[in-house]
């Protein structure tokens, strides 16, 4: 099993899962948010690969950690997005803030 | 075009309904054997649909969601959204993608945007005061059952 | 009892619904995280009263099944499955174990007795030419939520 | 990947699969009267290893090809009935007309 959360070198890396909606985007942000409060990290790693399904509100969701992310200084990667969700990332117009992981380094959770 | 199968779906604009929704149509569609791909698609748009039921329609307060599914002999599917909430001023700017009246709930201003891109076709009629109807089709390929 | 969620499905008594209506059931009585078992139970006794529908209410024609369902505070969940079919002239032989009037078509006569054995209470109204509703009561055990 | 349908020794093993409810039920009927129809086995074997959901059209389903198979002079034996069903087994007193093969060999069709 993978950890959900993961916090080494500044780097906080929360891995996502089930569906994404407007009901459930609002316990995953508000975890989110206060772990980056408590720990200030420089880079925040949101890991996909485990959500089967995602609406608008998980761009919705990605966008406010940007935001967040960015007013501390730091910075937002968005890593294992299943081919699914491809189509939502592409429309979203996030590649264009430099948040989406092309390819890369195939990123891992800790064990 | 001939009405296969029709069903109509009543529920509270609770955030917690969104999941059953988007699962219930999906498990009505099913009859029609769709991709995986054409099904996610169908549950996307529905979702963003049900979603500004409860966000925007009927924003603080709760009322009633209604959703009418017909599939069509050809494989076209055609979906009906419809809240008794606040109703849209100008539809045509509503549309208009990254344009949201609630940032602060973390919206994107993408709904609409989704249900186009992930359907064939998208419909709006809304009249403020009184509610918004929002028709989506989608055509299914039909695969060839063999049994 | 606060009621806690609310919801209703209305569809064609055909038989390729019979499977969309217990799923659309089950997907709303998610919320309440029911067991595997609770949710099999659930599952069983809606396409029990559902099939009754199909195959004896409406027999040889096609009308409207109209399911509700309430999810009350205390885990309990109360479903109604109405049709606006043939009716019930004598309920309490229709009740009994191994009773059927269609055995031709392999049923068994055990629907109700998987209703009763399935849920905690099962309470039939029905008017000969007008039509039955079936409620079906079965609490749910609550789990401590850790989230 | 194991056989829907394996026939030997004029017995006829008959693996269902899903959900068996009425509607689907009828399917299986059809396909598995044609076979004792033109097969004549002494033995039809009713495996339910690869059943998720079943209502009572199961049982009709059984007690249909009960009679068929007493009808020809063979015999119905319902193997591998996962837990989940069990408690429709039993409320249908299937049990004293002794088609539950209640442990006995794990019967596996062939490969
Ligand atoms: N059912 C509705 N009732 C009232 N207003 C709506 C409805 N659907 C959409 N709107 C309005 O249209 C805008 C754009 O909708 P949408 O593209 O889905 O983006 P978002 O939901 O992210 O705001 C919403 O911000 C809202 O003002
Ligand atoms: N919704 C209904 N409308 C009309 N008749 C019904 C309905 N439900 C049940 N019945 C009658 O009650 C009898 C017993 O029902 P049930 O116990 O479910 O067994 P089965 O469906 O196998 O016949 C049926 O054979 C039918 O005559």
């Amino acid at each position: 099993m993978k950890n959900k959360i993961s916090i080494s070198n500044r780097e906080l890396t929360y891995r996502l899962s089930g569906e994404i909606d407007h009901h459930s985007a609002k316990a995953a942000r508000e975890l989110i948010d206060t772990l980056i409060q408590q720990q200030r990290p420089i880079l925040l790693r949101l890991d996909f690969s485990d959500v089967g399904f995602m609406d608008s509100s998980g761009i919705g969701l990605i966008m406010g950690r940007y935001r967040m992310m960015t007013l501390y200084g730091g910075r937002v990667t968005v890593v294992n997005v299943p081919d699914e969700l491809k189509r939502m990332m592409q429309l979203s117009g996030l590649g264009a803030l430099g948040v989406l992981e092309e390819k890369g380094e195939v990123y891992e959770t800790a064990e | 075009m001939k009405l296969l199968n029709e069903m109509e779906l009543c529920f509270e604009s609770r955030s917690s309904n969104e999941s059953f929704a988007r699962s219930a149509v999906a498990a009505f569609i099913a009859q029609l054997d769709p991709t995986v791909s054409e099904l996610n698609d169908v549950k996307t748009a529905v979702s963003e649909a049900v979603t500004n039921c409860v966000v925007h329609a009927y924003k603080n307060t709760i009322g009633r969601i209604t959703i009418q599914v017909r599939l069509m002999e050809d494989g076209q599917v055609v979906l009906k959204i419809r809240d008794r909430g606040c109703g849209i001023e100008d539809v045509h700017k509503a549309m208009e993608p990254l344009y949201t009246t609630a940032p602060g709930e973390e919206r994107a201003g993408l709904g609409f945007a989704v249900m186009q891109s992930f359907t064939d076709q998208v419909q709006v009629r809304s009249v403020v005061g009184k509610g918004t109807t929002v028709t989506l089709k989608k055509r299914l390929s039909r695969r060839v059952s063999n049994g």
